[in-house]
């Protein structure tokens, strides 16, 4: 009953913090645009959080630069158990199209793990939208 | 028994649970208006419309890992969200619900509530200056700043009421209009209601007065370092201080309950809602003002007009028209 | 020292910031006595990757130096790679190219004000104006099948028609914009909170800003007409009919009444363009993948100010260096240079009115330090007898 | 065609090649003494003040910084050097802006500035080797090895 | 100049008419004609020639040649073998969608669907291969 209970205000209740380990932007507007009228995350609950300390789900864009990696680290440590991480785009999937520049890691699950990936360049709100219901969807099961 | 009923008033009602619900309720409510102001929808579907977002969020902070930073002093930081919750839900204890005096009314609790009702303010700046990190301690010394400009017009618009009904008594403010018979002195106060109104907001650190937890400058204010457990119950205090600010000011100005339990308990819920519905209006209709420009704001205008209308207040007192 | 300096840092992961990059700022009270920028945190090394594909592939790897202006940066580069080539693109290319660069314009400084608003914490004003971006973006996905990275360019023309009925539902959808963009100009000059917190803030002297060789609307807002589309037409902006707007408010109420009237002329733009689009080919039809031995520079007006490319060829299919100079990088040391002497409160607004983004300019740091306002002009005079003339004024910029 | 603002500026730089490329842009080679006089003379003669960017190139035998001042006109001034002595005056006595470039160009190049106050790392990470410079033609960077899995198949 | 209020009649007035918000997820928001999904390979179409493989922005595509299926019946005297089976890897997670591909194939089988909720939990699930 209690883990119901937990499960149920975890999957209501998503807060997002966003952070961009070298993106082009173009993923971090639309993760923006997905919080606009047109898509509104907040009907599921999902609001924008500036502090790590307060979010749930670290939603990650960019290829991860050599000097973001420490940082990356650094803030996913900072969130609270428990805590997923989202890889949104190309580069932050694999490196997408920086894959084979000197300065990238070529995706973030070289640094920290990651919960779900959204491929896409930019990732459509749609699907980002498509993706976080996917994640949300496999915590219920995953629980029940 | 005598040990049974107080708890009960403390922890169900009109305490704790009571408040609780209610203050959800509304944070709900406030969130529904900002978004359809901005042509979206807001929280949808979490139970019926969403009403129970502002119920999982917190539930969802409290079954989340709760870090006490290192740097920070871990006695006063776990000590301030306990506090603040504590000041508020005390405060509403006082809160004239329906027909029935509050358990521990008394000649002058107008003063004491609003003791307790600045008394989240100053846990907030405790609680970001315990944290110890340059965001907090920014968001801290704003909160303090902050206090002293909207506190004195505050008290002043809060006057005018008492002054009206000449009591210090809430419940007797409350029932004023009623038992005088004079509704209009609900239109002649409009001044002070508004000013009350602001400092309100100010006092609930929203847009525009949100400077203190502006996001966009220093994250999450005094709030940064909090997470889990204190910081859900940081979120319930703001919740429930918003419900007694409002119920309070809605007391206050528009008066108690007429008619009985459920059409008392009716009008407690539209004038609350009312109240609520103009402070997101206004968070949704202005830009975040400066610090220094909410010094010059609140005493260039706000405490001159709650002064003006205690002044009206009393000449029509003086000349017997009241 | 004489009171406590408290340093401040910001980044690289912040609210404000949408992308990394760290600043570190010395407030004292809540007024800020000292800046330095640290970027590279999004350095990528694009261009040393460009070096390493072909030319289509760089395109498309430049196309995401970043995502806001990732038209200008292609057409930047293909123009580059055309006057290597000696290619004439057809007419009708052309004027889709510069349909596709204005809108990237409109959508850009829809972003902005969305954004500079949501700074200072108006966010009403954020969500309704992004609301009406999502116009242009529809627009954008509809002519180029996806909403960021549209690449539309291709080396001697563009990839993609339009049809008649996109035509119309365009220069539809320019009305509705206009109408929106009036009524936007409205509320950034009038509303009170909003104007209070813009006007006067950040403010940069037209001198300050021909000196420091600011560009794009930052540079127009401080009263210096500067334009690429004016100065060194490309494309067909030689025979396009439109104001270039300037603002003698040199603050950050300016630079929003250069942008949403920028805007406005964009609009005007594209109309004139759909108008009086020539029918055609809208690309070259046999292109070599070779590149011939040479080198060029192009410059484009980036929705943020002048994009410069510098390309050079080896006679292979990949180019030999790519320099991708931004607009932002231009803007950077100005900026900083309006934070000082402001309050904590407006540092998000003050950086963000020039509109920064460090996915292509990410690579360098200032460092801005003047203790108390009184001291600038004795640092001033300083480096003024040391007799450097002109950019002595500097005061105190170390780098 | 030669114009009138080409002969004057052929006429300006004596010593040196001058090409007209396309767009009436004007590419003029320079060694690196003569750098800082012909900033000078852009400056004074042409009234061009705005460096837009220093390119720095590795041409495989010599490097190369390019200057692109822009202006009415856009002229580009190359400089040549040695492969071995990469090295040239830096320009932010005149130029302050030119700092952030040439910080730059000894980052990824190693092209040295001469002159230059302040030449700490600016584009790569603190971590990065010292003499490797990435956009040289002979640096290769090793990648980050994939994920096992997915090399599986 | 300034007024006060000037934006609460227009914040006022959405209260009174529906929300700009789609319903998305529950009703699919139609993508434009022409819009760039996922590349699709046709295996029919493929001769091999690994054009798309040399382009490709990201290195998103490998073709392989399929090896030839043992059980199946021997190609009939006389006829001619119909030729090499390719067969593509999408590396989903790496295609940065932009049509690349499509355009430099001369046979154009590879073309861009208008899939894009590919969302998945692993690296692997967005490793397509078609056949
Ligand atoms: S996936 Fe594409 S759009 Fe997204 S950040 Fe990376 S390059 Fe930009
Ligand atoms: S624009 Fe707003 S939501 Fe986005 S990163 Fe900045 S503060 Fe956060
Ligand atoms: S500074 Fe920008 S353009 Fe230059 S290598 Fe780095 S990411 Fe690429
Ligand atoms: S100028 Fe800024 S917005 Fe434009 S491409 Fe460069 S980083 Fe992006
Ligand atoms: S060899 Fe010639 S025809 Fe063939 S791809 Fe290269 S440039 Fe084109
Ligand atoms: S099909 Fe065309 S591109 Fe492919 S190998 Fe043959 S000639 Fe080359
Ligand atoms: S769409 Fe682009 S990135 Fe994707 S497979 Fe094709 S060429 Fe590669
Ligand atoms: S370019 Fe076309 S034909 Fe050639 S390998 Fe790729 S899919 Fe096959």
């Amino acid at each position: 009953m209690l883990e119901k209970l937990k499960t149920w205000a975890r999957v209501k209740s998503p807060w997002i913090l966003h952070f961009n380990s070298g993106a082009c932007n173009g993923c971090d507007i639309e993760t923006l645009a997905s919080l606009m009228p047109h898509y509104d995350l907040e009907r599921f609950g999902i609001l924008l959080k500036a502090t790590p300390r307060h979010a749930d789900v670290l939603v990650c864009t960019g290829p991860v630069t050599r000097q973001t990696a420490r940082r990356l680290k650094r803030i996913y440590d900072q969130m609270p158990e428990p805590k997923f991480v989202v890889a949104v785009g190309a580069c932050a999937c694999s490196g997408g199209a920086f894959r084979g520049c000197y300065n990238v890691l070529e995706g973030i699950d070289k640094v920290v793990p990651v919960s779900a990936y959204i491929p896409g360049c930019p990732v459509r709100p749609e699907a980002l939208i498509d993706g976080v219901a996917k994640l949300l969807g496999s915590l219920q099961t995953k629980s029940a | 028994m005598e040990v049974v009923k107080p708890l009960l008033y403390i922890l169900v009602f009109p305490g704790f649970l009571f408040q609780f619900v209610f203050s959800t309720y509304l944070e709900w409510m406030d969130r529904k208006f900002y978004a359809r102001m901005q042509n979206r929808r807001g929280p949808l579907y979490t139970g019926f419309r969403g009403v129970l977002q502002p119920v999982a969020d917190i539930l969802k902070l409290f079954f989340k890992e709760d870090i006490v930073p290192a740097r920070a002093d871990r006695f006063m930081f776990s000590l301030m969200p306990i506090l603040g919750l504590a000041a508020v839900v005390t405060a509403g204890l006082y809160l004239p619900v329906w027909l029935f005096t509050p358990y521990n009314s008394f000649e002058g609790d107008l003063i004491v509530v609003l003791y307790l009702l600045s008394l989240p303010s100053l846990v907030l700046f405790l609680a970001g200056w315990f944290s110890v990190s340059p965001y907090s301690l920014i968001g801290a010394t704003r909160v303090l700043t902050q206090l002293f400009a909207y506190e004195v017009p505050f008290f002043l618009a809060l006057l005018t009421p008492a002054v009206v009904a000449g009591s210090w008594q809430i419940q007797k403010i409350a029932v004023y209009p009623w038992t005088s018979g004079s509704w209009w002195v609900i239109g002649i106060q409009l001044l002070a209601f508004l000013v009350a109104l602001l400092t309100l907001q100010a006092k609930l650190e929203r847009v525009p007065f949100d400077i203190p937890e502006a996001e966009t400058e220093v994250v999450g204010g005094p709030l940064t370092e909090y997470s889990g457990k204190k910081l859900a119950m940081f979120r319930i205090q703001k919740d429930i201080l918003m419900l007694v600010g409002s119920a309070f000011i809605a007391a206050l100005f528009f008066g108690g309950f007429p008619g009985g339990l459920w059409i008392g308990g009716l009008w407690l819920l539209v004038k609350t809602s009312i109240v609520v519905f103009l402070l997101s209006v206004i968070r949704a209709s202005f830009a975040r003002i400066r610090i220094d420009q909410i010094v010059t704001f609140s005493w260039k205008y706000l405490a001159p007009a709650s002064l003006v209308q205690l002044l009206v207040v009393l000449i029509l007192k003086g000349n017997g028209v009241l | 020292m004489e009171e406590s300096v408290f340093r401040l840092p910001v980044g690289p992961q912040h609210p404000f910031l949408k992308e990394p990059a760290k600043f570190d700022f010395d407030i004292q009270g809540e007024e800020i006595v000292g800046a330095r920028m640290n970027f590279g945190y999004n350095h990528r090394g694009i261009e040393k990757g460009c070096e390493a594909r072909n030319y289509y592939q760089a395109m498309y790897l430049l196309e995401r130096v970043c995502g806001i202006c990732s038209h200008s940066h292609t057409t930047a580069f293909v123009q580059a790679v055309e006057e290597i080539m000696k290619l004439e693109v057809p007419k009708r290319g052309l004027y889709l190219r510069m349909v596709d660069c204005e809108l990237e314009r409109l959508h850009s400084h829809l972003l902005w004000l969305g954004v500079a608003a949501h700074e200072v914490g108006f966010d009403s004003l954020f969500m309704l104006v992004w609301r009406d971006r999502e116009l242009v973006m529809d627009i954008l996905e509809k002519i180029s099948g996806n909403r960021v990275n549209y690449a539309i360019n291709t080396i001697g023309g563009v990839r993609r028609d339009i049809t008649d009925a996109q035509r119309k539902e365009i220069l539809g959808i320019m009305k509705t914009l206009k109408q929106r963009l009036d009524y936007y100009a409205k509320i950034g000059t009038h509303e009170p909170s909003f104007v209070g917190r813009i006007k006067g803030v950040g403010t940069l002297s037209a001198e300050r800003a021909a000196e420091m060789c600011a560009v794009g609307p930052f540079a127009r807002a401080s009263n210096v007409a500067t334009d690429v589309r004016k100065d060194d037409p490309y494309a067909c902006y030689a025979e396009m009919d439109f104001k270039l707007i300037t603002s003698d408010l040199c603050d950050i109420l300016g630079r929003v009444i250069v942008r949403v009237y920028e805007m406005i002329e964009s609009c005007t733009i594209i109309e004139q363009l759909l108008e009086t689009m020539p029918e055609g080919e809208i690309a070259l039809a046999k292109v070599s993948r070779r590149v011939p031995e040479g080198a060029a520079v192009s410059r484009y007006e980036a929705p943020r100010g002048e994009d410069v490319h510098f390309v050079r060829s080896n006679g292979t299919d990949k180019p030999e260096r790519v320099r991708v100079r931004a607009p932002t990088l231009a803007n950077l040391e100005a900026a900083t240079e309006s934070v000082i002497g402001a309050y904590v409160a407006d540092i998000p607004i003050a950086i963000a009115s020039i509109d920064p983004c460090f996915s292509c300019t990410d690579r360098m740091a200032i460092v801005l330090r003047d203790r108390k306002r009184g001291t600038r002009v004795t640092t001033w005079e300083e480096l003024r007898r040391r007799g450097i003339e002109w950019y002595g004024k500097n005061k105190g910029i170390r780098f | 065609m030669t114009d009138d603002y080409e002969s004057r500026v052929r006429e300006a730089f004596p010593d040196s090649t001058v090409t007209a490329g396309a767009k009436g842009r004007l590419w003029v080679t320079l060694t690196p003494e003569q750098l800082i006089p012909a900033v000078g003379t852009l400056w004074e003669r042409f009234a061009l003040r705005q460096l837009a960017v220093i390119v720095g190139e590795d041409l495989r035998d010599a490097f190369q910084a390019n200057y692109v001042f822009t202006g009415e006109r856009v002229i580009i001034l190359q400089v040549r050097m040695d492969h071995d002595k990469p090295e040239v005056p830096s320009l932010v006595g005149r130029i302050p802006g030119a700092a952030v470039y040439e910080r730059e160009m000894k980052d990824l190049l190693g092209i040295v500035p001469v002159g230059h106050p302040d030449l700490r790392r600016q584009a790569i990470p603190e971590d990065w080797p010292e003499g490797v410079y990435p956009l040289r033609k002979d640096v290769q960077i090793p990648r980050p090895e994939e994920k096992a899995a997915q090399e599986g198949a | 100049m300034l007024k006060a209020g000037i934006f609460i009649p227009e914040l006022l007035g959405n209260l009174g008419h529906a929300p700009a918000t789609r319903e998305y997820p529950f009703v699919k928001t139609p993508v434009p004609p022409g819009f760039r999904g996922t590349p699709r390979l046709r295996p029919g179409l493929c001769v091999g020639c690994k054009a798309c493989m040399r382009d490709c922005t990201a290195e998103a595509i490998e073709i392989v040649q399929v090896p030839p299926d043992p059980n199946a019946p021997p190609p009939e005297p006389g006829t001619k073998n119909v030729g090499k089976k390719f067969k593509m890897i999408l590396y989903l997670d790496r295609c940065v969608h932009c049509a690349r591909c499509a355009d430099v194939c001369p046979k154009d089988a590879i073309y861009l669907d208008e899939e894009y909720e590919m969302a998945n939990f692993t690296r692997d699930a967005l490793r397509l291969e078609m056949e």
